[in-house]
């Protein structure tokens, strides 16, 4: 196989102020194939987010600062690139979408608008060449009345509308990597199941490979190739999606699995992670999971566990899997 | 007070021609322009100099000749002819005739004009036979006689020595040519009241703006000579930047307070003139107040009051000296001031306690008056509001009363409007005032009619004095008679009339008199030629700017 | 209907016929020109016992139907009996003495707790507006609560910002249980809450429900939650109930082509499992202009020409599946 | 293989890391926002400013033996002198005494008329959100009319009905045309929190009308009523010195800083004597810069997340 | 949108007929008339009859809720009536001194709009920076300081130290430039400074507010992520939203403006709204201080229309409800 298209190295994203340092991304190692589906799980505020707005040099600053780390688009670090070179990538070859299609669309500007200034920025469109394009962008993503779509305003759209012109928009230069981050948390079922059924016919068509965040373990199962667990701001746990669901090496990563209800069995009770997720500005020293791993040892409390691939292309950062 | 500048330099130098004279006034004007048409005291300030009187008054108070060039009375002193100086035109070059007098005289004595809320000045010609009650619009009074295009007369039914100075003197021709055309009914809408375009002063209006500034330019027809100055403006400017205007040469010149007489020393390029004024402050009480007015009719008490008040100090304090006590109902610049009655009321709280306590004014536990009656006695004073100097006056007056055990309140001020509207409100039983500190402005003669008789409309209200049983009432009206009769063509008679009046008021006290104010003016030193008098700045015409 | 199954005695709450319209406003007088119907026409009881759950798609009314219940809103129409009363009309002194039993737990843990309050006076606050026991009683009684949702005694003096999701939803269900009540309607009690905590809450409930005898009515969308905690659950649809059934029959066969669409594309953390995708077209209408008949017809794949007309009634199928179909009738 | 346990029946909560180490009585948010607010270094300079102000002015006989109210006849408009250090004015009264004093007045204004408004609107605002409806709507309609009453004129209306100017007269024409921009506030506020969870909930667990309006929507107002009162405040520092220049404001021999700064505001006065305006004027001046600054730290405080 | 401002200036009828009868009520609750100062003149001939005579004429001897009802007769025909004082009718007096109050507001408005956006959006964009800071800590300044006593200051510095602006007025009388644009503009930038200061330091400061909170949202994230360069993601997706909420502050201060101008109209000597109103009032002058408050309260409406409209044009969300 060749290069992976996207590798990220030892990223680490911190947030530092006079009173405090929080470690939102602590070291993150992972990478995407050409093509493929990278799934990202963890639990509300281990770094997923923040993972991938340093990709796209996004942190919120001035606090967030990322602090250490390689990210290589193509074998380019993007870290090392001036921003101004940094805004040719962005739109361009990284597309991305955000949580919320509600608030992740300018309110006053025209969904047409709002597209086609992807299309003015990167590929010299003038204004109606860009809204033309923009309207074809729109029928690619499923809409049937994209000549008066491009001319509406985002409040007058669905929620699942509204993510629909986000890909669009995202999808406008054909990048080769799409950031999709919770794209459907807020979205019901069936839409969900459009917009799921939507990125995967254009991954097909167009090849881009595919950052899909969501804390749904389900969403993953359903869409990605690959797939990495994050907790603490770290991974846990990569590897394929095959072998993580059949085989998840990490306590954290198996008490997850069964701690969600399953509509294809019946759970008596629930197996729950006690305790609650550790604050990024305040880790505890060595496993940041060992307060509320079931199978906690000493050692865990003491070192960091790195980590290791323990099966081929299946890595976990547990010192008591085997 | 300050000596006319410049008379004497004029006559070496050449007097150079041109230039713009900036004037003031504090509050906007009023929109109608026709003389005697806006009770806007502004707008009769600016038409006084585009429409020149019959006669004027000097510096001294004194008749001479304007319009009218000369004037004699018929032997029964009922009819005075007058004669209009050959040169007096209108400021277009037309010459003003009886026409435009008779013009004048009409117009005063119309049902238009006296029918409207700014119908005050009809009094002028009431006294004309025939014109005691408002005519119809263009009638002319039957004791106006056209003799000839520069001569007529003007008849009364009895002799009064008054008449011609308090009154007729004062009419203003107006130019035929231009409202005779009009009914009188509509002068109120027409072009020339917006801005009257021909005048007989020394300036005439060229251009007005509403609320802001009303533009005039020489008279180049002007009866005693075009004026040296191009062009007289009025400008309406808020106090608080006159002084500023004023330094900054944006202003020729402007009344300014006594307090700020030793800030505007310091500005090199102003000159002052300290000239005292026609009018005077006092002190009233309601004497037919249902609380008091049993008290404040005891004529001791109002005579303890004026020995307790340092009036003297009052003008150092209030005044910085510009200014003097006040004796009688005339103020000492008057001509016909009774002299003798400088000094009356020295400053003498012993006196005013002397007093107090004969009329049976006890001293109680409290340190503080008691009524004769024995019931305390904490009389207030009514102020208004608008000029903080007054309430400065106030709380000295306050000081004053408290120093002879007079426990007086002043009551926080209230609008003008409020008071006028309270002190009429009296005699209904409703009496809202006890004692109140107001002013006086007087005309340049001293005719008390009007004003001081039982008989006047106004003693209701603020000489109340009037109105009660005191036998010196009838004494007061008799005298007012005397002053204006036959006998009073005689100026020692009138005067002696006079005196004897201002004596009485000064035992009297009707109210307590306080102070006369010195009028002051602050001017830029380039203007040269201006004549000051108590009757204000004088022959605008001989002014000039270098 | 299953009602009809149960002695009238065992019925803890029976909602017969309940509407709920929000009313539209508009033109230059501000006159009503029509009515967001949040909740149309619905009836279904819940023993006691028992835990309903309630699924649907966002803007469906199922907040609607739990806060009506609440009588946090009053119904447009219908009946609402609770233990055999009608409180339909209820209001005033008897609405707030009858509200001890039957309280609620809220979807935003952040918001559902008076930030100002600290935790003890937030869990005693029910005991003393309902004048519960002197003082100390009432004190003690918040510390056993807060023991019994699994927090420690000295939780009372601390306020609600120094809690995480999962634990202020822990104070949410104290505040619940102080009165005693016997039914919780939780409007998607764990929607916020991350996976992981999620399940604690989840067993809390369960548990709850077993010691105090509770009922729920369980309102979420996540299809896999509500079968976890209920015994029977129904579906709605744009204001509508479209199917009720005990869980195992609407979770093996789901007979309303919603429901199926519904469970199809719910997707479930395992791999390779094919399931046949009914991917619906379309968004769900407005409430306030919902299709004429069968509300569902405009995404459904089944639609026949009588769904655009006649609007299906929730009617037995099999053996007391209720379900609102023109297929089933 | 490991095999997960399931947990106890109940699972008690660990206490996490940062509970631990903290108290057993733990602060309340306002005594957080406190703590925010006293860690501002500009909103605490304001706040010790404004104390010094308000100690000069409370202990005014303290630094002078004058009576503010009792001129001096025989010594008007003097320049600084020994005895005078700021001159006396016009009246003869003692500038200094003025100004000390003056504070008095100005800040009662400031603070009484600021306080009756906010608790007009408040009330009045608060009853219209809360009730919400036609209350609200017919409420509203008045709050409209209120709103659209010239402030100026109405001082003079009033002045003239009451037949008196006086400091409490205008306080009372302050707050009575001030409370409605308040009250369409407090109502957005209070229509907000109607809908906040907490407040439905208060309802269901039997709370009367009274106790979810005292106890759950008033405390949780109070970080905007009380940025809200201080920036009033602020404004109305300032207020009688304008009107003064109307001639509206306290009666002259009433010390106040906006009636002697109202005084000495023309021109010459401006260029000749600053000893005698310079002082009233800082002392508004500060006094409305300290409380800006001390309502800027309370709002950063209480709303940590807003930047304005 | 139309039917919205239908609806809005229907609304108004109400409002309006309310504020009349309070205003009347008010005005007739004042002691005095304005003709009761004719008593006290010693110059007039039958002062009494006259006064009756006038009191008839402008009926004001009558019942006071036949008066009111005679002037909304009056004012349906198009008749505000004729001032006591000044004798000239109502609608000519607001003819002659409304556009001056009009010029004055609106060019303080456009200063303030024109500077306070502009300011605040840098002092956002270099939020707590030296910039930010001291920029702030001025406006804060500025908004400390009461507007008349800044317009004093202004005209101290500029009009007589300077001499480079005029005190007062809004045209130079006398000069053959009077009245031209640059002569009005001369006069018009003090007093229009005055007004405008106070409230652009509160414009600014809730620009750089509202800005500050908008660099965070997710749509400027989203605009970021297209690749958009710095100004672009300013000027387009930020300015346009941070000023919406300007718009609804707009509406509220419009009257504000308009009420706040008296005070700056008498240092100023500017001919307008203000002079009028209170020269109304202190004279009782009826039917001006109906015709001033019925005035005002329509430009506060109109200020609000408009600022409704604004907000509609710049906020989509509005615009199609
Ligand atoms: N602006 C910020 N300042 C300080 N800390 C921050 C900031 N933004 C995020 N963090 C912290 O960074 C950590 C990671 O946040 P991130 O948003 O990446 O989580 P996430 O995995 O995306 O969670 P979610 O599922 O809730 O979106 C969290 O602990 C959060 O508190
Ligand atoms: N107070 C209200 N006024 C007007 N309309 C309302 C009101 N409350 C709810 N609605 C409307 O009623 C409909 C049903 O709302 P409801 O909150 O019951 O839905 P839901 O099923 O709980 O949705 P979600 O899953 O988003 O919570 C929605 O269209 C909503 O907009
Ligand atoms: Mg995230
Ligand atoms: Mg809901």
């Amino acid at each position: 196989m060749s290069t992976p298209l996207l590798e990220v190295r030892n990223l680490k994203t911190h947030f530092i102020s006079r009173t405090s340092r929080v470690r939102a991304v602590d070291g993150v190692d992972f990478s995407v194939e050409r093509g493929k589906v990278l799934g990202i799980v963890g639990e509300s505020g281990s770094g997923k987010s923040m993972t991938s707005l340093s990709i796209m040099r996004l942190v919120p600053g001035p606090q967030g600062q990322i602090v250490d780390g390689e990210i290589l688009l193509d074998g380019k670090n993007l870290l090392k690139l001036t921003e101004r070179e940094m805004t040719n990538i962005r739109g361009n070859q990284i597309g991305m979408i955000f949580q919320e299609p509600m608030t992740a669309l300018n309110p006053v500007l025209k969904v047409g608008e709002q597209i086609g200034e992807v299309l003015t920025r990167h590929r010299g469109m003038n204004k109606a060449e860009a809204k033309k394009h923009a309207v074809e962008l729109l029928k690619n993503v499923g809409f049937p009345r994209a000549e008066q779509i491009v001319n509406e305003y985002p409040h007058q759209l669905s929620g699942g509308m509204r993510q629909r012109a986000m890909i669009a928009m995202a999808m406008a230069c054909q990048p080769t990597l799409l950031i999709a981050d919770e794209p459907t948390t807020a979205l019901d079922v069936t839409i969900q199941a459009q917009v799921l059924d939507l990125m995967r016919e254009l991954k097909n068509r167009t090849g881009t490979a595919i950052i899909l965040i969501t804390h749904d373990l389900g969403v993953i199962a359903e869409m990605a190739d690959d797939m990495v667990v994050m907790y603490g701001g770290q991974v846990v746990e990569s590897g394929s999606a095959d072998s993580v669901f059949e085989e998840p090496l990490h306590p954290y990563t198996r008490a997850l699995l069964e701690s969600i209800p399953v509509i294809d069995e019946e759970r008596e009770r629930l197996t729950a992670i006690p305790g609650t997720v550790p604050s990024a500005a305040n880790f505890p020293e060595g496993c940041r999971f060992a307060d509320r791993c079931s199978l906690v040892e000493s050692s865990c409390r003491e070192k960091m566990p790195e980590l290791r691939e323990l099966r081929k292309g299946h890595s976990v950062r547990c010192t008591l899997a085997v | 007070a300050t000596k006319p500048v410049a008379k004497h330099a004029a006559k070496h130098a050449a007097i150079p021609n041109g230039g713009t004279l900036v004037q003031t006034f504090p509050t906007a004007f009023g929109a109608n322009l026709i003389p005697f048409m806006d009770a806007s005291l502004y707008t009769a300030t600016a038409d006084s100099y585009s429409f020149d009187p019959l006669l004027q008054f000097n510096q001294n108070g004194q008749l001479t000749p304007d319009i009218v060039q000369k004037y004699w009375f018929s032997p029964n002193k009922k009819t005075i002819y007058f004669q209009i100086n050959p040169k007096a035109r209108w400021s277009n070059g037309i010459y003003i005739t009886s026409k435009d007098v008779e013009l004048g005289v009409d117009w005063l004595a119309s049902n238009s004009y006296n029918n409207t809320y700014q119908g005050q000045y009809g009094y002028l010609v009431q006294n004309i036979v025939g014109a005691a009650k408002p005519l119809p619009d263009g009638t002319t009074p039957s004791g106006f006689k056209i003799i000839s295009p520069r001569e007529f007369s003007m008849s009364m039914n009895t002799p009064d020595a008054a008449v011609l100075s308090s009154q007729w003197a004062t009419i203003d021709p107006l130019p035929y040519y231009v409202l005779g055309k009009i009914p009188m009914s509509q002068w109120k809408n027409s072009a020339f009241n917006k801005m009257p375009s021909v005048g007989s002063g020394p300036f005439v209006n060229v251009s007005i703006i509403p609320g802001q500034s009303i533009t005039q330019k020489a008279n180049p027809y002007y009866l005693f000579g075009k004026p040296h100055i191009a062009y007289n403006i009025w400008k309406v400017i808020s106090p608080n930047v006159v002084d500023g205007d004023l330094a900054s040469g944006q202003v020729t010149m402007a009344g300014i307070q006594a307090k700020d007489v030793n800030k505007i020393k310091q500005v090199p390029n102003l000159s002052l003139s300290i000239q005292p004024s026609n009018g005077f402050s006092y002190l009233g009480w309601r004497l037919n107040n249902s609380v008091y007015g049993k008290e404040f009719s005891n004529v001791k008490f109002r005579q303890a009051v004026e020995y307790a008040i340092n009036r003297s100090a009052l003008v150092q304090a209030i005044d910085k000296g510009y200014g003097k006590p006040e004796n009688g109902p005339l103020p000492p610049i008057n001509f016909w001031y009774n002299k003798a009655l400088n000094n009356t009321y020295g400053y003498s709280p012993a006196m005013a306690n002397k007093l107090l306590t004969a009329a049976g004014f006890k001293i109680g536990k409290n340190g503080w008056r008691t009524t004769p009656g024995g019931r305390p006695f904490n009389p207030t004073i009514t102020i208004s509001s608008g000029d903080s100097v007054i309430a400065t006056e106030a709380t000295f007056l306050k000081q004053f009363l408290d120093a002879i055990h007079v426990n007086v309140k002043i009551l926080p001020p209230i609008n003008f409007n409020t008071i006028i509207s309270q002190l009429g409100s009296d005699t209904n039983g409703k009496q809202p005032i006890q004692g109140f500190f107001l002013g006086w402005s007087l005309s340049t003669d001293p005719d008390p009619r009007g004003l001081w008789r039982s008989t006047d409309n106004l003693n209701a209200t603020t000489i109340d004095w009037t109105n009660t049983k005191d036998p010196a009432v009838a004494l007061n009206d008799k005298l007012i008679h005397l002053q204006h009769s036959a006998a009073a063509f005689s100026i020692p008679y009138r005067q002696k009339i006079l005196n004897q009046w201002q004596t009485l008021l000064n035992q009297q006290l009707p109210e307590n008199f306080l102070t006369m104010d010195d009028t002051i003016t602050a001017y830029n030193k380039n203007l040269h030629g201006v004549v000051f008098s108590p009757y204000g700045a004088l022959y605008p015409n001989r002014w000039y700017l270098n | 209907m299953d009602a009809n199954h149960t002695p009238q005695s065992d019925i803890l709450l029976e909602l017969t016929g309940v509407k709920k319209y929000f009313p539209i406003t508009g033109g230059v007088l501000r006159r009503t020109i029509g009515a967001v119907k949040a909740v149309d026409d619905i009836s279904f009881t819940l023993r006691k016992g028992e835990t309903l759950g309630l699924v649907g798609e966002s803007g469906c009314g199922k907040s609607t139907t739990g806060r009506v219940i609440m009588k946090i809103l009053d119904p447009t129409a219908g009946t609402i009996r609770f233990d055999g009363r009608d409180i339909t009309k209820l209001s005033g002194r008897a609405l707030r003495e009858m509200r001890q039993d039957f309280q609620m737990v809220f979807q935003d843990p952040y918001s559902s707790l008076n930030p100002r309050m600290s935790v003890g006076a937030l869990v005693a606050e029910p005991l003393i507006v309902n004048k519960k026991g002197t003082r100390e009683q009432i004190r003690d009684e918040v510390e056993r609560l807060l023991q019994v949702v699994g927090l420690s005694p000295e939780a009372r003096l601390r306020f609600p910002h120094e809690f995480s999701g999962g634990q202020r939803q822990r104070i949410a269900i104290a505040r619940a249980l102080a009165l005693k009540p016997k039914l919780i309607v939780a409007d998607e009690a764990v929607s916020a809450l991350d996976v992981s905590i999620q399940a604690q809450i989840l067993n809390l409930l369960a548990d709850l429900r077993k010691e105090f005898g509770l009922s729920y009515v369980f309102i979420s969308h996540n299809l896999a939650v509500v079968k976890h905690v209920s015994d029977r659950v129904g579906v709605m649809y744009l204001g509508r109930m479209v199917e009720l059934a005990d869980k195992a029959k609407l979770y093996s066969q789901p007979l309303h082509p919603y429901t199926q669409a519904l469970l199809s594309a719910a997707p479930e953390p395992k791999r390779n499992v094919t399931r046949d995708r009914i991917v619906l077209a379309g968004d769900v209408p407005s409430p306030a202009n919902p299709p004429s008949g069968c509300a569902f017809h405009t995404r459904c794949p089944k639609v026949m020409d009588v769904c655009k007309s006649q609007r299906p009634e929730l009617t037995a199928y099999g053996d007391g599946q209720l379900v609102a179909c023109h297929l089933y009738a | 293989m490991y095999s997960l346990t399931s947990g106890a029946v109940i699972e008690t909560q660990k206490p996490s890391a940062a509970n631990k180490v903290k108290p057993v009585k733990s602060k309340s948010p306002t005594r957080l926002s406190l703590e925010r607010f006293f860690r501002n270094p500009l909103a605490v300079s304001g706040l010790v400013i404004f104390c010094i102000i308000l100690f000069l002015t409370i202990a005014a006989p303290l630094f002078t033996h004058f009576s503010p109210s009792t001129p001096d006849i025989m010594n008007t408009d003097s320049p600084p002198t020994a005895l005078h250090p700021l001159g006396t004015d016009g009246s003869g009264y003692d500038n200094l005494a003025r100004v000390l004093y003056g504070g008095r007045t100005d800040l009662t204004i400031a603070f009484v008329a600021a306080f009756a408004q906010i608790v007009l609107g408040v009330i009045y605002g608060g009853i219209s959100g809360f009730f919400g409806g036609w209350v609200d709507n017919i409420l509203m309609r008045f709050v409209d009319i209120m709103l659209n009453f010239p402030f100026i004129s109405l001082v003079l209306v009033l002045e003239a009905i009451f037949n008196t100017s006086s400091m409490w007269m205008l306080v009372l024409v302050v707050s009575i045309t001030s409370w409605p921009g308040t009250a369409r506030f407090m109502r957005g506020v209070f229509l907000q929190l109607r809908e906040q969870d907490y407040v439905v909930g208060a309802r269901t667990i039997g709370c009367s009308t009274w106790r979810i309006i005292f106890r759950h929507m008033l405390p949780n107002s109070t970080s905007i009523l009380v940025v809200l009162t201080s920036f009033t405040v602020a404004g109305y520092v300032g207020i009688n010195a304008a009107l003064s220049y109307l001639g509206l404001g306290v009666p002259p021999s009433t010390p106040s800083w906006g009636g002697m700064l109202n005084s000495y505001s023309d021109y010459l006065s401006l260029k000749t004597e600053p000893y005698a305006w310079m002082p009233p004027a800082l002392m508004i001046l500060f006094t409305i810069l300290s409380v800006n600054f001390i309502s800027d730290g309370l709002r950063d405080a209480f709303d940590p997340q807003s930047k304005a | 949108m139309l039917s919205y401002i239908l609806r809005r200036v229907l609304g108004l009828i109400p409002t309006l007929f309310v504020i009349t009868v309070i205003v009347f009520a008010f005005a007739h609750m004042m002691p005095g008339n304005a003709f009761q100062a004719m008593l006290f003149n010693p110059h007039i001939k039958n002062g009494g009859a006259l006064y009756k005579k006038l009191l008839a004429e402008n009926g004001l001897n009558q019942n006071i809720v036949v008066q009111y009802f005679d002037w909304i007769r009056n004012l349906l025909q198009g008749n505000l009536g004729n001032s006591y004082t000044y004798q000239e009718p109502v609608s000519q007096l607001i003819a002659t001194y409304l556009p001056n109050t009009l010029e004055l507001a609106i060019t303080a408005e456009v200063i303030i709009l024109a500077f306070s956006i502009p300011l605040g959006l840098l002092q956002a964009t270099r939020a707590n920076k030296p910039f930010d800071v001291s920029t702030s800590f001025i406006a804060v300044f500025f908004y400390s300081i009461p507007g008349f006593v800044f317009a004093l200051f202004l005209i101290f510095i500029f009009s007589f130290t300077l001499n480079w602006l005029p005190s007062s007025g809004t045209v130079t009388p006398a000069v053959p430039w009077s009245g031209s644009i640059g002569d009005r503009m001369s006069h018009l930038l003090l007093p229009a400074l005055s007004l405008a200061l106070p409230s652009m330091a509160y414009y600014s400061r809730l620009t750089r507010g509202n800005t500050l909170q908008l660099i965070t949202a997710d749509f400027i994230r989203t605009a970021k992520a297209k690749g958009l360069r710095n100004g672009r993601v300013l000027f387009r997706h930020v300015l346009r939203n941070a000023i919406i909420p300007l718009m609804t502050q707009f509406g509220f201060d419009i009257g504000g403006l308009f009420g706040g101008a008296v005070i700056l109209e008498q240092i100023f000597t500017w001919p307008g709204m203000g002079e009028l109103s209170i020269n109304a009032t202190l004279n009782r002058d009826y039917p001006l201080i109906l015709g001033v408050t019925l005035l005002f309260a329509i430009t506060v409406l109109i200020g609000n229309l408009l600022a409704d409209i604004l907000l509609a044009i710049s906020d989509p969300r509005i615009r199609y409800n």
